[in-house]
């Protein structure tokens, strides 16, 4: 017996998008509404979810699996396997609620076309909870792919002047990424045949755990390299980051809201579901480790520095996302258990503080026309409540205690130190600089008098406009005051990761140890080689039983 | 047989009906002709169901109906069918409404069917021969435009002398071997060295004939002209049908008979590749004509397929490379039917009284005015593009897996890498449907023929993609002929 | 005197199958092109009537007689779509088949 | 009852804050009066009960009170770990909670205190100001974090507070928010605060790191276990980091530039944030520390040598000012100098006893000032003031008492605190200390100089003022003139709980903090250090001859800078010279333009300046990265797309050109100018095709033969 809860998640926003095409394009508030009514729905329906997976949080392994192996291709041994841990579950719940704020937030922003967009908005949400929930790397791709178009083309119809240069890039980056990762999955899937006994092709993800860290370091480098540049795409890390800012700017707001609050954290969710399980020989060398730290820690000083001079609202968001990001990634690859549940936090957290800060610079561009920093000034005379929530979010975005950015940050940062204090001091300047270019936005922006005249008549949020925050807020203040139950839900998949990474390097270490050295920043190399042993934490073993009880 | 004399029954009946249709009635010989091909249909589906696994020899050993065979056969009767369906409205248009259209139409696909089935080198050419005609006519049908009388005459021309090439070739080989049985020609060669002169000589002559159909550079020059010029339903046609007959071919020559040599011609087929990829995919980079651009764009997916077939050529004969990389054509050729056609369907409805709507910019807004039309095209784009779950994926997966398990990762990444070409200049035209403002304005009228048409592209394209398992089913049943006995012992 | 071999034939089929090319690539007037291709064709045939003697069986002979049909079907189409073409363009000169371009 | 409560005493002004953000707006001001002046007055009767239910409680031993209220970081079953230094793993974990100690109690005491006192004069000050509701709220809020700072268990608890207060005085600096400088202003504070805070959690992160753990009570017994060499590196990196946090929050050199700035907030908010209560937050934090600053020397020496040159700096600044404000706010920086020294020496109990007075005398300042502005009706320039002394007899009276405690008169409170200072930084160490202790005289010298000189420009000079301004001057509200009064009689007294042995008191002050940092006297006298026991009484047997000596001496100082401003200022007319700009003009120069410190920032680590055309310093390296993004990384994506396209543009003109246009047209010309080799390519279109064919066959062929 099988619980469905999974799938009817998944494809709710799909009926509704199949639901759409049945109404009149004329009728647009009709469609507005149903719209509205599925995302809204696709979010009551996430959330029994909720007391269901915390009744199981402590079980290892994943929850709620769904299909058999091999059920959907036989013949190429692909299967409709859904299931989640506590890392899939917090970003489920993430998509769910981001997906019903930004439909909710493009009622007036969207006045062309209007079917069209609510459908591909629709179809663009089940892509995304699928990557999340499948288990199958064949199902993965699919909608790791199919998800790039509906948002090619939010950004390509209902974009701004540049869009279909941003569209294009887009989709091209990405999808670059994703051809690599498809080679590297198809060697995976061969090698799993040509290792497993008896010989089987199969796509499921918990058996190609088994096999792939196995792949000798030498071919495994190529193939985490594969992934990796995937991955790093979507996230954005640094040198790959440049798609970012374009489509962020040239997209509608609520394609910005969800392509930071969710889009982004695919590539990290990647990081930590694949490339952290199947190639443990490889991320935990140290020069490989030292690698991505590095680009992290550039990631994290360099946006913040970009986006303190940008001169546009959007654009200066957009960059803080690559120095958000920054930290997700620095703490996945500490690879110890405080870096990792930090890490998944944080992206818990950027989905929300910064979904929320391009609604409100969506808010400001639906006013005005225009992101112009330049243009405002004094808004805080005119939209009170507006600049209220606003410097709420810019605190949270910015890692201030009590609100959900600092559990985050300093998590991370407390994973980085103890794996090697250098990561971490590297860090710190990011969260000060975060400060700098906030503030001084809200300043421009906020304070002083109204010297615009176009800003004088601007009308305060509407009751729709408050509605779109108030989760958001919640959220903020509920992981910044009590982050525990996110703690616990994280704590035994992360573990398990850590573990794994643990004893297979272990394993593998002889391996490693008469390897070439991989190419690496000689920098880097120096970096904290020297406690690459004690990255990694180890867990207690078993007590599952025990922490039940406790959890009862 | 029984099919191949139903259809060319077909063909000369429409001759005849047509004579005594009036204008404007035209339609009757289309649906004359898709009947055929149902009828026909019917009849392979008959042969299928009383098929034993060895197959069924026929016509003095010349014909070899087999799984292989068959499936080939519902695939070029399916290409037939819809570029029957997308013709009729073209053809009024361009005032070119005439039954030998029709006729021609299928005898061509008779002489598919023979390439498709023949183990003989005799009947494969004479099939060859048959396609080749017909299309050659089908191809200036439109006798007052002169690009469609160049386009054929082109073709005509660059074709026959392929095929004197080929024939050369195939000559040698006859004296090497003493028969014109494929079998028997396999057997004589694996005795040769491969290495002998005359053998290389023989293959090489041989492979030009080859690649000339499937359109590989440097023998690709011609289809950009022929596409371009030819009536659109018949690019599509060309672009599907012609195409899959021309691999049946290669298949049966190069894998079944010459696969002895195979030392000799995947060196060769590997630079072929590269070479068709790139000057393909860079050619159609720029290209501002979308039939232009499809027609380069089909030759770039010939590349692709020419790697599985590398891949095929250096690994083990039954292992699992050499299979994923056969699934991987012939998957790539069924979802390339579909996909194409539909394509080239919206395209050929663009065709207006005053519009010749080949051009970049007629796809302008396209989807103020065909909105169902303009969303399906772009899932043909995506298709064609390989992203899931449109089914153009299910033909690239196999390949690259095919080139993954054979260990070229080199040219697995190189495809990859040249895919993300192809995106880009599909997304050209994506984006001029999509984003663009229209340029005449007005709903775009579509005839129900052409609806069906694109609406069975269509469906298809969705269903392999997502529910791929019935067609990979039946691929893996045609790969029955490698253990049918004939082959089986020419690959020993 | 030297005995005829099949070598012999092969020589001139070789020979004739070059001429025919050539032709191909040079001359200018679309018949003449046509005529050339029929040149390579009787080259082949040639090579099949001598093999065929050299085996002492049928097949290439029978081969060659569809190869002259197919030959005769080719002409007579390319002949037609030539003529269509020279309706249109006045001309049989290959050199001004320049309409459709890169 | 309470102490079990003690998470309240936060939680009032909180319930005050949130009222005020959800409903402030519609209230009216008695209503936000009640609400959180109320909330404030009933956290200072909680923390008075609290405290006295603790030393009950815990009589005589001092042993900390601990409350938790919850797991806040951490996952709480101890299943998430992290591994420390030697390799052990320990459990991640940060509590929600509180700790009540002799040191907290002190705090809790004053910071209630003197912060309900600011509240109730603040009615009277902000009655006519816009966004009251919003002021109170923000005064609130500050409360909460400030009280959560203090009563922190643990230094992520501690940050919450310290983060806090950094916003709330972001927020109240730039309270007048229209004003550019004012949201300049608070700008500065919250990024100079934030440089520290990033030093601090660092310090954090090291400690947890090295000992396993956030919570005071486990660092504390793990430093005290004695397992740590005195001067371990690691502990002493960690204080370091810390005492960077420090510098960020009690405006020390070279994080004290924002402290100035700061006074563009209202006068309450200078007064209760940048005077008596946040400020002082990091001397809390290094006291709280303790334990593992007297593991690290260096750290001890740095602390003690950066307190005493920017007590001198700041004072020096302070000798020239015109802006009333100004002066007492570079008197914080200086006085707050004073209390680093004593840490720096060993003399936690001196220092923390300099806090305490310190946070009387100076609120009472910063009142008496505000006082001063509001009957001038917003000047806050000296130079146009005067004679004020009559006309608000209350202020004068009250901010005298303050001018003397400050100076160090004997008996005002600054007297003892100030000289108990001195005195320890003569004694400690065997005098090496004693050049600082030069330092601290001249710093002392010159606080009397420029308090009076602020006092006699004020009040006693002949009048400079404006007429219409002399027109409206009047004295302040009973809302306002009661905390003033209450606060002087506490500079008077205060001053009392440490009455010194040597004059035959008994520093009950010492006595109470002695459980806190005792064990920190037991380490310094292994190190030979007797000298800086901070517990009064052990030092009984030292030299009372010296120490008289200093008594006097500072006295002296008192006075020579008391008549120094006199001989100035006492007749100071309009249009008056200052006697440094008179006697040396250049050295003026310097002081009035704050040795142009800000200026040098600006030019080198904000680069808001630019040195000639470059800009330097973040903008600089902001600019110059943005550059870079633009140009490079994203140039050399498009170069990608700018290469295919070419090649492509090449392969179409190759079939344009090569094939169809040597092919086509090439002919006619290319006949007439080339004779025979290129009528090769006289052939035509589809001969050029199948010349490629052919080419492709032959090319096989090479490739093989080659092959």
């Amino acid at each position: 017996m099988q619980s469905h809860i999974l799938s009817i998640i998944l494809f709710t926003p799909l009926v509704g998008a199949l639901a759409l095409l049945f109404v009149p394009k004329e009728n647009k508030n009709a469609i507005r509404w149903i719209a509205n009514l599925f995302a809204f729905g696709g979010f009551l329906i996430s959330l029994p979810l909720v007391p269901m997976f915390w009744a199981q949080r402590f079980e290892p392994g994943f929850k709620f699996l769904e299909g058999t192996p091999n059920n959907w291709i036989p013949s190429i041994g692909a299967g409709y396997n859904l299931g989640i841990d506590g890392i899939s579950f917090l970003l489920i719940m993430l998509t769910t609620l981001l997906g019903w704020i930004s439909i909710l937030s493009s009622w007036t922003a969207i006045e062309n076309r209007v079917k069209e967009y609510y459908v591909w908005f629709l179809v663009l949400q089940t892509g995304m909870l699928g990557v999340f929930m499948a288990l199958d790397f064949f199902l993965f791709f699919v909608f790791w792919e199919a998800m790039l178009v509906p948002m090619y083309l939010l950004i390509g119809i209902w974009g701004g002047p540049r869009k279909l240069y941003a569209a294009i890039k887009f989709f091209l980056y990405t999808l670059l990424g994703s051809v690599l990762m498809l080679l590297g999955i198809l060697y995976l899937y061969f090698h799993h045949h040509t290792v497993s006994n008896p010989q089987v092709f199969t796509f499921s993800i918990p058996e190609l755990y088994k096999t792939a860290p196995l792949i000798p370091f030498n071919i495994a480098i190529w193939l985490f390299v594969a992934f990796f540049i995937g991955f790093a795409i979507k996230v954005p890390m640094f040198p790959f980051h440049t798609w970012l800012p374009d489509a962020h700017v040239e997209a509608p707001t609520a394609g910005s809201v969800i392509l930071a609050g969710v889009l982004l954290k695919m590539g990290t969710y990647g990081f930590v579901r694949f490339s952290l399980p199947f190639f443990p020989s490889v991320v935990s060398h140290p020069r490989v480790q030292n690698w991505v730290i590095v680009l992290s820690l550039i990631g994290i000083i360099y946006g913040a520095l970009v986006s303190l001079m940008q001169k546009d609202m959007k654009k200066l968001v957009a960059y803080s996302s690559v120095s958000h990001l920054g930290f997700c990634t620095l703490g996945i690859f500490a690879l110890n258990s405080a870096g990792l549940t930090g890490s998944v936090l944080q992206q818990i957290n950027h989905g929300i503080s910064t979904g929320a800060l391009f609604l409100i610079v969506g808010i400001l561009y639906e006013r005005r026309h225009t992101r112009e920093i330049a243009e405002y000034g004094g808004i805080s005379n005119v939209m009170p409540i507006y600049a209220t929530i606003t410097m709420i979010m810019f605190l949270s975005s910015m890692g201030l205690p009590l609100l959900n950015g600092f559990v985050g940050e300093f998590t991370i940062l407390q994973g980085a130190f103890t794996a090697n204090w250098k990561w971490a001091a590297w860090a710190a300047p990011g969260v000060v600089l975060a400060a700098a270019y906030l503030l001084w936005l809200y300043q421009r922006v906020f304070f002083g008098t109204v010297t615009n005249a176009k800003n004088e008549k601007l009308h305060d949020l509407t009751p729709r406009e408050i509605l779109t925050f108030v989760p958001l807020i919640i959220m903020a203040l509920w992981i910044g005051l009590y982050p525990k139950p996110f703690f616990q839900i994280l704590e035994q998949p992360v573990n398990q990761i850590v573990q794994n990474i643990h004893d297979k390097s272990n394993a593998n270490a002889a391996v490693n140890a008469q390897v070439a050295p991989v190419p690496g920043p000689t920098a880097a190399a120096e970096i904290g080689s020297d406690e690459v042993g004690s990255n990694l934490v180890v867990s207690k073993p078993g007590l599952t039983a025990a922490r039940l009880k406790a959890s009862n | 047989m029984l099919p191949m004399v139903e259809l060319t029954i077909f063909a000369l009946g429409i001759l005849l009906i047509d004579l005594m249709v009036p204008q404007g009635w035209k339609w009757i010989n289309a649906l004359g002709a898709f009947v055929g091909v149902l009828f026909s249909a019917v009849c392979v589906w008959q042969i299928q169901s009383m098929l034993p696994a060895r197959g069924l020899l026929g016509f003095y050993n010349s014909l070899l109906v087999d799984r292989f065979a068959i499936y080939f056969w519902y695939l070029f009767l399916a290409g037939a069918a819809i570029s029957i369906l997308a013709s009729v409205h073209y053809l009024d248009v361009e005032n070119e409404h005439h039954g030998e259209y029709y006729s021609l139409l299928l005898l061509s696909v008779v002489g598919m069917m023979c390439m498709a089935a023949g183990i003989d080198i005799v009947l494969i050419f004479i099939g060859l021969e048959l396609m080749a005609i017909s299309t050659y006519v089908l191809v200036g049908f439109l006798r007052r435009d002169r690009r469609s009388n160049e386009a054929a005459l082109k073709y005509l021309l660059l074709g026959a002398f392929s095929s004197g090439i080929f024939a050369y070739g195939l000559s040698l080989f006859y004296g090497i071997a003493g028969s014109t049985n494929l079998g028997i020609i396999a057997r004589a060669v694996s005795a040769q060295s491969p290495h002998n002169p005359v053998v290389v000589i023989a293959l090489l002559t041989t492979m030009v004939g080859l690649l000339f159909k499937i359109a590989a550079v440097p023998f690709h020059q011609w289809a950009p002209d022929a596409y371009e010029g030819a009536p659109t339903s018949i690019t599509g046609f060309m672009s599907v049908a012609v195409k899959a007959a021309a691999w049946a071919m290669l298949f049966r020559i190069l894998l079944f008979g010459l696969w002895p040599l195979r030392s000799v011609y995947v060196p060769v087929i590997v630079i072929v590749a590269i070479a068709t990829m790139t000057g393909a995919n860079f050619a159609a980079l720029t290209q501002t004509n979308t039939k232009r651009l499809l027609a380069y764009s089909s030759i770039a997916h010939v590349g692709y397929m020419l790697l599985a077939f590398v891949a095929m050529g250096t690994s083990q004969l039954g292992s699992a490379a050499f299979l994923d990389g056969f699934k991987g054509i012939l998957i790539y050729l069924l979802v390339y039917t579909f996909m194409n056609l539909g394509a080239f369907a919206v395209i050929t409805s663009l065709r207006q009284r005053n519009v010749i709507g080949d051009e970049l910019d007629d796809m302008a807004g396209l989807y103020k005015r065909a909105p169902v039309e303009a969303t399906l095209m772009l899932l043909f784009l995506l298709s064609l593009a390989g992203i899931p779950p449109a089914a153009g994926f299910l033909g690239k997966y196999y390949i690259f897996l095919s080139l993954i398990e054979s260990g070229h990762y080199g040219l697995a990444s190189l495809g990859v890498l040249y895919s993300l070409f192809g995106l880009y200049y599909y997304l050209k035209i994506a984006n001029a449907m999509l984003m663009r403002a229209p340029m005449e304005t007005g709903r775009l009228p579509v005839s129900i023929g052409m609806r069906c048409a694109v609406g069975v592209a269509a469906l298809a394209t969705i269903v392999i993609g997502v529910y791929p398992e019935p067609f990979i089913r039946s691929v893996n049943w045609s790969l029955g002929i490698v253990q049918s006995p004939h082959v089986a012992a020419v690959l020993k | 005197m030297v005995p005829i071999t099949t070598l012999h034939y092969l020589v001139v089929a070789a020979a004739l199958f070059v001429l025919g090319a050539i032709g191909v690539l040079t001359r200018r007037n679309v018949v003449i092109v046509l005529m050339s291709i029929e040149l390579i064709l009787n080259a082949v045939n040639l090579n099949l009537v001598a093999f065929s003697r050299m085996w002492g069986n049928l097949h290439g002979q029978i081969f060659a007689i569809f190869i002259v049909v197919d030959a005769a079907a080719e002409a007579a189409a390319g002949l037609g779509i030539l003529i269509a073409f020279f309706r249109n363009k006045e001309t049989v000169n290959i050199d001004e088949i320049d309409l459709l371009k890169w | 009852m309470f102490l079990n409560h003690i998470y309240l005493i936060p939680l009032f002004p909180a319930f005050g804050a949130v009222i005020m953000f959800f409903f402030g707006r519609r209230l009216q001001k008695a209503t936000v009066n009640a609400v959180c002046v109320g909330a404030v007055v009933v956290a200072f009767l909680f923390a008075c009960f609290t405290v006295v239910e603790y030393t009950h409680f815990a009589h005589g031993t001092g042993h900390p009170f601990e409350k938790i209220l919850y797991t806040w970081l951490g996952s709480g079953d101890g299943h998430l770990n992290f591994v420390k230094r030697d390799g052990t793993t320990a459990s991640f974990n940060a509590d929600a909670g509180f700790l009540l100690d002799p040191l907290s109690s002190i705090w809790l005491l004053f910071v209630t205190g003197v912060g309900m006192l600011i509240h109730i004069y603040s009615t009277g000050y902000m009655a006519h100001e816009g966004g009251y509701y919003r002021f109170f709220g923000y005064l609130n809020l500050f409360m909460f974090a400030m009280l959560t700072l203090i009563l922190a268990n643990n230094y992520m608890m501690l940050f919450v507070g310290w983060e806090g207060v950094g916003l709330c005085s972001y927020l109240l600096i730039g309270f007048y928010f229209h004003r550019n400088s004012a949201s300049t202003a608070a700008n500065k504070a919250f990024i100079v605060n934030r440089i520290g805070d990033a030093g601090f959690i660092l310090g954090a992160l090291t400690l947890a790191w090295y000992l396993g753990s956030f919570r005071f009570t486990d660092i504390n017994v793990q430093a005290r276990g004695g397992h740590f060499a005195i001067g371990d590196p690691v502990l002493t990196a960690a204080a370091l980091l810390l005492f960077i946090g420090a510098c960020g929050k009690s405006a020390q050199i070279p994080l004290y530039i924002w402290l100035p700035d700061a006074m563009e907030g209202p006068t309450p908010v200078s007064a209760l944030i940048h005077a008596a209560t946040m400020v002082t937050a990091g001397v809390y934090m290094v006291a709280r520390s303790n334990a593992v600053f007297v593991l690290a020397p260096t750290a001890m020496k740095t602390v003690a040598i950066v307190g005493a040159l920017t007590a001198v700096f700041a004072a020096s600044i302070g000798l020239v000012q015109n802006d009333i404000k100004r002066v007492l706010a570079y008197s914080t920086v200086s006085q707050l100098g004073y209390m680093f020294l004593a840490l720096g020496v060993g003399a936690f109990a001196a220092g923390v006893f300099h806090v305490f007075t310190h946070a009387f005398f100076k609120a009472l300042l910063f009142l008496g000032s505000g006082s001063v502005i509001h009957a001038m009706s917003g000047e806050q320039d000296m130079r146009n003031m005067g004679d004020l002394r009559r006309r608000i007899p209350t202020t004068h009276w009250t901010m005298l008492v303050a001018t003397l405690a400050i100076a160090g008169i004997f008996p005002f409170a600054g007297f003892f605190s100030k000289d108990e200072i001195l005195w320890q930084t003569w004694a400690s160490e065997g005098g090496a200390y004693r050049i600082l202790w030069f330092v601290g005289y001249g710093t002392a010298l010159m606080t009397a100089f420029y308090m009076f000189r602020l006092m006699y420009l004020t009040f006693y000079s002949p009048s400079r003022m404006s007429h219409e301004a002399e027109h409206h001057v009047h004295e302040s509200p009973k809302s306002m003139t009661v905390p003033l009064v209450i606060l002087a009689l506490c500079s008077i007294g205060a001053g009392w709980l440490s009455w010194p042995h040597s004059l035959g008191g008994s520093a009950h002050f010492e006595k109470f903090l002695e459980p806190v940092f005792a064990r920190e006297a037991v380490v310094l006298v292994e190190e030979g250090k007797s000298a800086q026991l901070a517990a009064g009484e052990k030092e009984a047997e030292h030299t009372d001859k010296t120490e008289y000596a200093l008594m006097f001496l500072s006295l002296a100082a008192a006075g020579v800078g008391w008549g120094m401003a006199r001989h100035s200022y006492a007749r100071a007319a309009k249009g008056y010279k200052e006697p440094i700009a008179v006697d040396a003009p250049p050295l003026y120069k310097l002081l009035y333009n704050k040795w142009f410190v800000d200026e040098g920032y600006d030019y080198v680590f904000t680069g808001r300046r630019k040195v000639g055309k470059v800009r330097l310093g973040v903008m600089g390296a902001g600019e110059a990265s943005s550059w870079f993004d633009a140009k490079v990384i994203d140039g050399a994506v498009n170069d990608v797309g700018w290469v295919t396209k070419a090649i492509a543009t090449i392969s179409t003109w190759w079939d344009k050109w090569i094939i169809d246009g040597v092919g086509v047209n090439g002919p006619a010309i290319l006949a007439r100018m080339i004779s025979y080799p290129a009528r090769l390519f006289e052939w035509g279109l589809v001969q050029w095709y199948a010349l490629v064919m052919v080419a492709g066959l032959l090319g096989f062929g090479v490739y093989y033969v080659w092959k």
